[in-house]
């Protein structure tokens, strides 16, 4: 029974949930390349207002203010570490990949060089329930992002 | 004879009812699927395992039971999605019936805003030949708006009058909605060919397939685009599922576009006292816990459709009601309603018998364990297009065999001698 | 344990999920029960036997299963409204769900006109215990009409807090709903006397029963004229039967006052092209297949619930729950949300343990076979007022036993080490 | 079968339906002491359109227009046989009579004296579906008086 738990529950993410990286809300959002969204996981009621700032083609920085569970909290951490001072395309490419691994019912073997702590998630995608609490801030860095995008092409 | 499923036998044992007896040692003959479908052992069987094994609400709850059961509904919409071959499965919308899911359609309408919003001067399209089902939420929609209810016409053998397509359908419509196959004349209505004029127009295009979807392969996908309707609805009791669920499938930028129906639990994304926000489609119209067991049920009963195949089903039924129709217009002072040939309309037949009301043909047949439906089947208007109150309808299915149709035959000759007419 | 029921282990046997193993050869302990119940073998079998031998559809079809179809229906109607004590079978409306009851009303009502009418300045009185079905249709009704929405708030420990309750309920008042037991706080709410003070100001009252139907005896016949609702609502897959169906019970006068909501068949009496004419209740309200197979099994449920006796029931529930409450607030860090004695409150308890999130608890609590529920219940506003965005929720139904609560309780003490809190 | 069907379809039952007493309608519905209904069975379609002339406390007259089924055309016609002539107070008796025959399941012996050809429906209680086409002209007429009889009382 622990080894199921603890398959979820890795060390990393518990010590990202106990010592979240780039907590709170930094920069204005108003500023140009800048955009802020705040989502909600409708079932459970976590959320997340998350803030990101692009600047010459790439995420200068991403700031959050979230509540919820170990899952969402941890996932939120390892995405700021593994996104700021990335080329949008290259945080693209790891949103992608991150994606990908929780989809994957637990049968994908995650790829260390490009998700770093964020392989300690390869357990949560057997865990269809939880799945959903780790993708929140990502979608909403996504959600950002494009955000962002598209007020600078317009 | 040509075109029957050719394992008969074989399906027929699927299906426990078809085993009973009824008053007077009769078995049963059961030619009322367009009523209401017999139900496979899968099906049922699906639905019990789920309840005694897997059990709990979906969504919310995060224990295992919760996850199976949450797999479980989700897994039937994809499969409802696949059998209607729907272009994205969010689009795809579980209703109670498919009287709620027109309901929805039409109610929402009447809160819509911008383009969608129906007014004064606006007019909506049906036809004469649909069920009450898709008469009255347009007619209660067009009288709260002030708008104009308008329909098309019938020709005299049962199809729908086209003549004034481009004048019914212009410029201030801004719903057409019509039934795919008519549940009394069996009637398949140009679909595609009504859609596109609707869209030249701008108007959304609303098609009642709860006739269609038991026999014809239906395939969103490979419809053209203007061709293909905006919404498509039908019922899980007719496609061998369950009462209690129904399907609206909706092309995503309208369903988008329209206000929430039931406000509650499961479609919102946040509520506060003073204001809620909604959830993304499906979920934005599914207020409150599902019909879980039924969902889970019909994701049995279209697989099951899908298994045997929709082709061959519909070959079935176009043998069958050929072979119906020449067998009835045989009984003297008969008088099928509808189109005459089998390959231009569904396996339901209604037919008037002289002399016999329709009430005392279906209970003399009922005396030889013989179910066929009597009375306006929720289509009074296309009743009265044909000058009649009442009539009788026989409506056949996969598990029909010839013989149920030579029982049928025998039982209306029986019934001419038992009244005395002729 | 004096309370509980007597022959709890024969009434464990009846439901056959309670033999579930689930992963790691844990039994289950089911903890859930305020999201859904379990089903109990006689109402799979009732289903089961209906689908296998008498399925048809009911009104509409006058051959021998069609009789015996509604037949079981409308039996199940008689049911039911002898579970509530009714004052009229024919005042019980099947619907989908309990959101859908209140749905119903809500929408029924943005059509309606003279008495019943709802306008600018008219004002609607929920509160912030209520369940989001019992929010959101009435945030749209009120700012469809250009009316108010006002809820009385709650008190620390969880209760309504009726101190302003005579300007809150005023002239302007039509509406007054909530819930008779709230799904979050397990506050039992005094229904009559708000009812009472409603109908002072000629206000409708309409009672959210979801969670009260389930362990609280339901007299309707029993409460005076003033303090009894006009409308209450429930839902089956709370009170032991199948999903997919729900009960609205309203006063004949207010239910005759109401516009239709869905239109179609079976709700109308005669349809032209032009105009419709619409049933009696309760198929004014009954448009469409309503759920057959559901109705029936929600009769073969209440019947259950009844031989058991509701007395009985709440009494174990009352038992069960204060031995809960001894049980949870042992465990340090645990803060109860509502209040703290048990005769005044229903069986489910959302609690906050410190330093972990509900998620996390529940995971923990699932790997040990237990399922309660995390998150925000349907019930956002009620945990805004206490400050928390999630809680965990245990509750229990006339199947659990001591012991689970006691593996609930070890299972926290767990969680917290396994989180190394405290 | 056939006693079944034939404990349905009495002889008196298809004569009655064949010929129909009192059939048309008759006098003018805006009489004093008159009412006149339109009664629809919603399942099944059949109809009756029916006028009740009273007159000094006596059912003077019932005529009526109605399409329908053996049994609800029959029975419409034998109710006319009975009800013309009789006390309101009379009529309202045998009405009620015909009702609790009609709800007994076929259980309820019939009294000849007081339903004469009307006995012939004690077979159709026991088709739950025909019971409504057996009521319909029925509770028409019970529509129809009580409105003349409140007309009268205004
Ligand atoms: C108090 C209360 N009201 C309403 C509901 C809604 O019931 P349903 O989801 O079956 O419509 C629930 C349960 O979810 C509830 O607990
Ligand atoms: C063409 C058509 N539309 C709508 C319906 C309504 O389906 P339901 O009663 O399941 O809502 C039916 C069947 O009764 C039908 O045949």
């Amino acid at each position: 029974m622990d080894a199921a738990l603890d398959s979820l529950y890795q060390e990393i993410i518990l010590d990202h949930y106990k010592h979240p990286h780039h907590a709170g809300l930094r920069g204005d959002p108003s500023a140009a390349g800048t955009a802020e969204v705040h989502h909600v996981n409708p079932t459970c009621g976590d959320e997340v207002t998350l803030r990101v700032h692009l600047a010459d083609g790439v995420v200068s920085d991403v700031s959050y203010d979230a509540v919820g569970c170990s899952i969402s909290q941890a996932s939120t951490s390892v995405m700021t570490d593994l996104l700021i001072g990335k080329s949008v395309e290259e945080a693209m490419g790891i949103h992608q990949t991150f994606l990908e691994l929780m989809q994957g019912k637990g049968k994908i073997e995650p790829d260390e060089d490009v998700l770093e702590d964020g392989i300690a998630f390869a357990g949560v995608a057997k865990f269809p329930a939880r799945v959903k609490c780790a993708l929140l801030s990502w979608m909403a860095w996504k959600d950002a992002t494009s955000q962002t995008l598209s007020k600078e092409n317009s | 004879m040509d075109g029957l499923l050719p394992e008969l036998e074989v399906i027929r044992k699927d299906f426990p009812i078809l085993e009973r007896q009824l008053a007077g040692g009769f078995p049963l003959v059961y030619l009322d699927s367009a009523n209401t479908s017999q139900k496979p052992q899968v099906v049922i069987d699906t639905m019990v395992d789920h309840l005694e094994h897997h059990n709990a609400n979906i969504s919310r709850a995060m224990h295992q039971l919760g996850s199976e059961s949450t797999e479980a509904f989700e897994a039937a919409r994809d499969r409802v999605a696949a059998f209607i071959k729907a272009p994205d499965r969010d689009e795809v919308i579980f209703t109670k019936n498919a009287t709620e899911a027109l309901n929805l359609v039409a109610n929402s309408l009447s809160w819509a805003t911008g383009d969608l919003a129906v007014a004064a001067g606006d007019e909506i399209v049906i036809t004469e030949m649909e069920h009450h089902s898709n008469i009255v939420p347009w007619q209660l929609l067009t009288e709260r708006k002030g708008a104009s209810l308008r329909w098309f016409g019938l020709t005299d053998d049962g199809r729908l009058d086209l003549s004034n397509i481009d004048e019914l359908i212009n410029e201030r419509t801004k719903v057409v909605s019509l039934t795919w196959v008519s549940n009394m004349l069996g009637t398949i209505n140009p679909v595609a060919r009504i859609a596109a004029r609707a869209h030249e127009v701008g108007a959304i295009v609303v098609v009642d397939a709860s006739q269609a979807a038991p026999q014809l392969p239906v395939d969103l996908q490979s419809m053209e685009g203007a061709s293909r309707p905006d919404v498509l609805v039908f019922t899980g009791h007719k496609v061998v599922g369950p009462t209690g669920i129904g399907v609206l499938w909706g092309r995503r930028e309208v369903l988008d576009a329209l206000p929430p129906f039931h406000g509650g639990g499961e479609m919102i994304e946040t509520v506060t006292m003073q204001r809620s926000t909604y959830a993304q489609i499906p979920h934005k119209f599914e207020a409150g816990t599902p019909p879980i067991i039924e969902a889970i049920g019909l994701g049995a009963a279209v697989d099951y459709l899908d298994h045997v195949g929709l082709d061959a089903i519909h070959a079935h039924e176009q043998a069958l009601t050929g072979y119906a129709l020449e067998g009835l217009t045989s009984v003297p002072g008969l008088r099928v309603l509808g189109p005459l040939d089998a390959a231009s309309r569904g396996g339901a037949i209604s037919f008037e018998l002289e002399g016999v009301h329709p009430h005392d043909i279906a209970q003399v047949l009922d005396s030889r364990g013989i179910a066929v439906r009597a009375g306006h089947h929720c289509a009074k208007p296309a009743h009265a297009r044909f000058g009649v109150q009442a009539s009788t309808r026989m409506s056949s299915y996969l598990y029909t065999t010839p013989t149920e149709i030579d029982a049928l035959v025998d039982g209306l000759n029986y019934t001419r001698s038992y009244f005395k007419v002729g």
